[in-house]
C-alpha cells in the first residue's frame, strides 16, 4: 500500500527539519557561536526518518550518534534538542548528557558513548517488553562500523534465542569515521550476518524514504507480532565528513558526486512536485517556516540557563547520602 | 525467633522471598536454573524458566541485557558467575550502569543487581580466585556489598534487589561452598547499606576486614587477645558507601588502624581507607596503618604459591603487631 | 587419500592416552589424592585428536579446558602435563598455571581463563605469521558454548578481512556448562555463522577419527595456502559431566544411550581390527602400556617439588625492580 | 642540541623512529592511518597500511589480537582512541595482557604498548573524557606511564615500545591538541621507567602532579610563590613503577604532600601514594595529605558543569594552603 499524502509529507517536512538543524549547528560552529562538535547525517535522512517513521510512541528506540534524524523522526522538538546540546538546565537531561541525547518520555534510552555498548541493551529493553506483555517493538538503529564491534553477536543471538520484539536497523552509509567499510570488513553487506542466527533480513535502497519507510514498517510488524526480530539493512552515503572537525581527504570524490545526484530530500522533493502533493510556492514556504523554527529554538537555548552547583551533584544515586 | 541457615541459604531465600513480594523482579546469568555454586538453585522450580533465565556466556552482553530489562521497569538479580569475568562488562558495569542516571538527568534509575563469587583458595588458580571489589570502586554511581554472615547476606541481597541504584554483591566462594551458618530471624528483614557491624569490641588496634577475611580477622583477634592484645575487629558491610564514622570512632579509641582485605594492594580498598585515614583523620593515628592484602601478582594454580598469596590469620596478626 | 596405517595407529594410541589420563584423573579425585578438578573430555577424543594430528610442530594450537585431548595430539607429554596440574615447579610453567596449560616448545600459548578470551589472541598470532612471512597456521579449537561469546565474532571479522592463516575448529558436544545447547542459541549448526563474514565451512562428524582428520587437514591447507580462514565445526556428545564437581542430573538418558554407541575409540578400535591393522592381542599390549606410563607419570610428578618463595615472585615482569 | 617540538610531534617520531629501528614494530588501532588525533599520522606513508594497521571498532578484541601478534614475535603499538573504551578491554587487558607471563611461568612475554588519550576539559562530555589510570594500577602485571612533556612522551614511549613487558601510555588530550612544545634532543634518548623529575624546587610543600595536571601544578606554584609559599612540584611520569625514593624524600623535606590526578578520588592513584605515606613513610608528615582529584560524578557534557568536575590550579592551591 502507498503511503498517504499527509504521512509524505509528514516525512518529507521531518527530513527538512534534521538538515535544517545540522545546516544550523554547522553555521554555529563555523561563526565561533559554540564549540559543540557534531556528526552530521547529511544525505542519510531519509534513513533515520523512513526508519523511525513507522515507531508508535510506546515503542523503544535506540539511536546514533549522526546528528538528530532519528530523534526528529520519533518525535523530539528542536528547542529540547538544543536546549540539552548546550548543557542547559532546561536540557532534556538538564545538560548532563549533551549530544548524549534521552528522552524517557520518547521511550529513547540514551545515546551511548561506548559505541556498541548499546546492542545488548537493547536486547534488554525488548526482554522487558516481552516479560510484561507489552506489545512495545525495540528499534535498534546502528551504523555498519559499530556492526563490528563485539556485543553485535551476543545481542543477535539472544534476540533470536528469546525470540524477542527487536528490530536492527543497519545504516550503512559507507564509512566507519575516517575509513571506508572495506577496511572494517569483508564483506559488502552486514545484514546476512543475521541468517547465522536464523533471523530474517532485508536490504534496501536507503535514499527513498518510501522505501526505508515501508522496509521499516515491515519489520516491525514482524517484531511485534511475536516472530522474534528482525533486521534490515539500509544502503546510502554520508555526504558529511565523520565530524566538524574531521579534516578530510580521504572520500573519493566519484562518490560523492555520484550520490549527489540521488540526495534523499532532492528525491522526496521531485516525487512530491511531481505528483503535485505540494506546489514549489507550498515547498518554499515550508523551508521557510522550518529555518524560523530552528533559528528561534537555538535562540531560546542559548539564553537558557546553566546548571547549577546543586545539579552537577544531584541524579548520580537515589539513595541519600551515597556521594 | 532465629533460625540457623548457611550462607548459601540465605543468598537463596533472599532472592526467592524478593521474586515473590515483585513480579518484575527476576534471577538471570549462566546457568542459574541449575545454580553454578548453587545460589539460584531451585528458583527455577518456582518461578519458571523465564523468571530463571539461563544466558549464553557473554558477560558483557548479559549485563547490558539485564540493565536494558531494568531501564524498562523489570529488577533483574544477574549473576557473574566468577567475578573474574566482571572485567568483561567494565564497560558496561563502569561507563554504561553506574552513569546513565546521571547523564541522562535523573530520567532512569537502573535498578539492577549484579552478583559475584569472589575469592581463592580453593585451587582454581587464575582466573577464577580473584577478588577485585577495588576495581569497582573508583567507578562513580554503584553501591557495593561484601557480606560476610548469612545474616548480612540475606538483609542486605534484600536491600539490594529493593534499591533503585546498580548495586554489586560480592559472594566469597569459601563462604558459599564451605557452610558458613548464622542466625536469621525468621521474619522478613533488611540490612540497609553503609552500617558497618563491629564484630569484637577492643581497645588496642582497629582491624577493618571485609567479606571473608572478616573469618581471619576475628581468628587473629582470639589469637591475639591470647597475648593480651585486644583488638576491635570491624565488618563494613557495605564498601561503598563506606561507613567511615564507626571505623574511625574505633580508631579515635585505638589509635590503630589494620586494613585487610583478598584483592590485591595496589589501590585497594585498604587504600582508601588509608588514605582517608591520614586525610579526613589525621590526628587520631597513633601508628603507620597496616594494610593486609594480596601482593601484586597472579593467582597461581599450585597450591604452594596459592597459599603464599593468600592474606590470612597470621599475616593480620603480624600487622597488628606492627602497629603496637 | 586414506590414512596410513602408522597414521591410524598413532591417532588411536593418542585417542588411549587422552581417554587413560582423564580416567587416571577421575580416580584420582575419588581416592582423594588430589584436589584438582578435572573437565573431562571422554567421547571427543576423535575431535581432540583428529583436529591437532595434522598440525605441523609449528603451528600454533589454542586449545579449550575439556581435558587433555588437543595438548597430547599436539605433542605435549603426559609427565609435563602431570607436573603442572599438581602444580610442580618441575611443570611446564612452573605450577602456576596447573590447568592452564601452555608450551612455548610446542607452540602452544595458553589456556585461557575467561573463555573466548583468546579468539582475538589467536586472531594476533595468525597475523603475526602472516606478517612475517612464516607458513604456520594458528588453530583456534573452542567450544560452541564459547562461540556465543562476544569476541567470537570480531575475530571471525578480522581474520576475514585479512585473510590471515586460521582455523576456527568448533567442537559443538552439546553442552555449555550444564544446559544443553537448545538454550544458548537459537541454530543447531554454529559453522554457517562463518559465511557471515564469506568465511567458508564445513559440517562434520566428531566420532570418526578419520573423518575429523581430513576435514581438518582440508582447513589448514586452505589457510596456509593464504586463501584466509577456514571454518570446522565436529558434531559429538561430552559424555562426561561438566567438571569432576558436577551434580548432574541434566543430561537426558536417552542421549547418552544413543551416543554411547558412537564411542570414538570403540570405532576406531573396531575398524583396526577388522581390517587386521592391529591384533586384539596387541590393542591390549597398547592399553597397558599407555596404562603404565600415565601410572608413572602421576608417580613422577607427585614427587616432584613445589615451587619456592622465589618462584612466587619471579615471572611477574622482566624489567628488574618493578614488583 | 636540542630542537623544539610539540607533544604530538614527540609521540609521532618515537613510534616513526621504533619502527625504522626494528622492523617487528608496527602501529594498529581503528583510523590509525588517518590518526584520531594525529598522533600516528603519516606512519603509513613510510611503512605500509600492514605496519598501521586500521582496524574494525572492537576494543577487546583488537587488544587481543595485538597481544597474540606479541606473543609470536612483533611488538605491536596499539592505539585505544579514548582511554574511556579501555574499559572494553579489561579482560584482556588485566586478566590477560598483565598475567600471561606469571601464569604461563615465565614462557611468554608480551612485549605490547598500548596508547590512550585521557582527559577532560574540551567539551566532549561523558564517554569521551575520563582519565582511568587508577582502574589499571590494580592490576598485576602492567606498566604504566603517563608523559606531560615532549621530551618524556617520546623517551618514555620509546622506552615502551622497547620494554619486554605490556606497557600502557596515557596521552592527555589537551597535551595533544593543545600544542604543549618543548624540546628534546636531536640524538636518540630514551626515558626509564620509575624515575621521578622533580619539575620545581620547593621547601613549604610537596606537590606530586600526573600528566597534564603538572601544568596545573606548575601555575598554582608560582601563584604561590608570590604569596611566598614555596611548593615542590614532582611529576612521577610512571605510576607503575612509581618513584617512592623522590616523592618521599621530597615529603621528608617539606613534612606535606599533596597529590593531583584528573581521574576520580576514590581508590586513585593518590590514595595509593597518600596510603604509602601512613604506612611506609609514617613520621615524615606534619599535616593530612591532600588529594586532588575529581569527585565521584561522571563527566557531564554542559561546560559549565565539566567546570565543576576539573581539577586544577585553584583546587591545588587551596589543598596547598590546608596543609600549612
Ligand atoms: C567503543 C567505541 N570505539 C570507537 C568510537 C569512536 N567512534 C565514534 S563514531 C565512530 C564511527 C562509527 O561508525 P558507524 O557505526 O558506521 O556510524 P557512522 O559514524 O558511520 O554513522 C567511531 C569509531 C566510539 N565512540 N566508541
Ligand atoms: C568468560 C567465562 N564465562 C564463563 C565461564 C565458565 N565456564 C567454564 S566451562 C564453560 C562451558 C563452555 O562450553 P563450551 O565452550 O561448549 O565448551 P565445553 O565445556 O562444552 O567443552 C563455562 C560457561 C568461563 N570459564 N569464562
Ligand atoms: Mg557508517
Ligand atoms: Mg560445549
Amino acid at each position: 500500500m502507498a503511503l498517504s499524502n499527509e504521512k509524505i509529507i509528514e516525512l518529507y517536512r521531518n527530513m527538512l527539519l534534521v538538515r535544517t538543524i545540522e545546516e544550523k549547528h554547522a553555521k554555529l560552529l563555523a561563526e565561533g557561536r559554540i564549540q559543540l562538535m557534531g556528526h552530521f547525517g547529511t544525505g542519510q535522512e531519509a534513513v533515520s526518518i523512513g526508519v523511525t517513521g513507522p515507531l508508535r510512541k510506546e515503542d523503544i528506540l535506540f539511536g546514533t550518534h549522526r546528528g538528530v534524524g532519528e530523534y526528529i523522526g520519533k518525535g523530539m522538538n528542536p528547542k529540547d534538542i538544543w536546549a540539552e546540546y548546550l548543557g542547559k538546565r532546561t536540557g532534556l537531561s538538564k545538560g548532563k548528557g549533551t549530544l548524549h541525547l534521552a528522552d524517557r518520555d520518547l521511550n529513547i534510552p540514551f545515546v551511548v558513548g561506548s559505541l556498541g555498548a548499546d546492542w545488548s541493551i537493547a536486547v534488554g529493553t525488548a526482554l522487558a517488553s516481552k516479560m510484561k506483555k507489552t506489545d512495545q517493538v525495540t528499534l535498534y538503529f546502528v551504523g555498519e562500523g559499530t556492526c563490528n564491534q563485539a556485543d553485535a553477536h551476543p545481542a543477535m543471538n539472544m534476540a533470536a534465542l528469546w525470540k524477542l520484539p527487536i528490530v536492527f536497523a543497519v545504516c550503512t552509509n559507507q564509512f566507519c569515521e575516517m575509513s571506508y567499510m572495506s577496511e572494517h570488513c569483508p564483506t559488502e553487506d552486514i545484514a546476512p550476518r543475521a541468517a547465522g542466527y536464523g533471523i530474517p533480513y532485508e536490504i534496501v535502497d536507503g535514499q527513498d524514504i518510501e522505501t526505508t519507510y515501508k522496509a521499516t514498517e515491515k519489520a516491525i510488524k514482524h517484531a511485534r507480532s511475536g516472530k522474534g526480530p528482525y533486521c534490515v539493512e539500509y544502503k546510502t552515503f554520508r555526504m558529511a565528513l565523520h565530524f566538524s572537525g574531521d579534516p578530510g581527504g580521504y572520500v573519493k570524490p566519484e562518490d560523492l558526486e555520484q550520490w549527489a545526484k540521488r540526495d534523499p530530500i532532492d528525491l522526496c522533493r521531485k516525487k512530491l512536485l511531481e505528483k503535485k502533493i505540494i506546489t514549489p510556492a507550498q515547498d518554499n514556504k515550508l523551508w521557510a517556516e522550518i529555518k524560523e523554527e530552528v533559528d528561534m529554538a537555538v535562540e531560546a537555548a542559548l539564553s537558557d540557563q546553566d546548571p547549577t552547583t546543586e545539579d552537577f551533584i544531584t541524579d548520580i544515586y537515589e539513595q541519600k547520602g551515597v556521594l | 525467633m532465629g533460625r540457623t541457615i548457611s550462607y548459601l541459604q540465605a543468598l537463596n531465600e533472599a532472592m526467592a522471598e524478593e521474586m515473590r513480594r515483585d513480579p518484575s523482579v527476576f534471577v538471570m546469568g549462566e546457568d542459574v536454573q541449575m545454580g553454578a555454586f548453587g545460589q539460584t538453585a531451585g528458583l527455577v522450580k518456582e518461578f519458571g524458566t523465564e523468571r530463571a533465565l539461563n544466558t549464553p556466556i557473554c558477560e558483557n552482553a548479559i549485563t547490558g541485557v539485564a540493565m536494558g530489562a531494568a531501564m524498562f521497569g523489570l529488577r533483574p538479580v544477574l549473576e557473574i558467575m566468577f567475578c573474574d569475568f566482571i572485567m568483561l562488562a567494565m564497560d558496561e558495569i563502569c561507563n554504561q550502569l553506574g552513569q546513565w542516571r546521571y547523564v541522562s538527568g535523573g530520567q532512569y534509575s537502573i535498578p539492577i543487581t549484579i552478583r559475584t563469587a569472589i575469592g581463592g583458595g580453593i585451587r582454581m588458580g587464575y582466573g577464577h580466585s580473584q577478588s577485585l571489589e577495588s576495581q569497582l570502586i573508583q567507578a562513580p554511581g554503584l553501591i557495593l556489598v561484601e557480606p560476610s554472615t548469612p545474616y548480612d547476606a540475606k538483609g542486605l541481597l534484600k536491600s539490594a534487589i529493593r534499591s533503585n541504584d546498580p548495586v554489586i554483591v560480592f559472594e566469597h566462594k569459601k563462604l558459599i561452598l564451605g557452610g558458613v551458618s548464622g542466625e536469621v530471624p525468621e521474619e522478613e528483614y533488611i540490612v540497609p547499606f553503609g552500617e558497618a557491624a563491629i564484630r569484637k569490641e577492643g581497645k588496642d588496634a582497629t582491624v577493618v576486614a571485609f567479606g571473608f577475611m572478616q573469618y581471619e580477622a576475628l581468628s587473629a583477634a582470639s589469637e591475639l587477645a591470647n597475648e593480651g592484645i585486644d583488638v576491635e575487629v570491624i565488618d563494613p558491610r557495605t564498601i561503598v558507601p563506606l561507613d567511615k564514622k564507626t571505623i574511625f570512632n574505633s580508631v579515635e579509641k585505638t589509635g590503630r588502624l589494620i586494613t585487610v582485605e583478598e584483592g590485591r594492594i595496589r589501590g585497594g580498598i585498604g587504600a582508601e581507607i588509608a588514605a582517608l585515614a591520614v586525610s579526613e583523620y589525621f590526628d587520631l593515628l597513633d601508628a603507620p596503618v597496616q594494610r593486609v592484602a594480596a601482593p601484586m601478582v597472579p593467582i597461581a594454580g599450585s597450591p604452594a604459591l596459592e597459599d603464599m598469596y593468600m592474606p590470612n590469620k597470621d599475616s593480620i596478626i603480624r600487622a597488628v603487631k606492627r602497629t603496637l
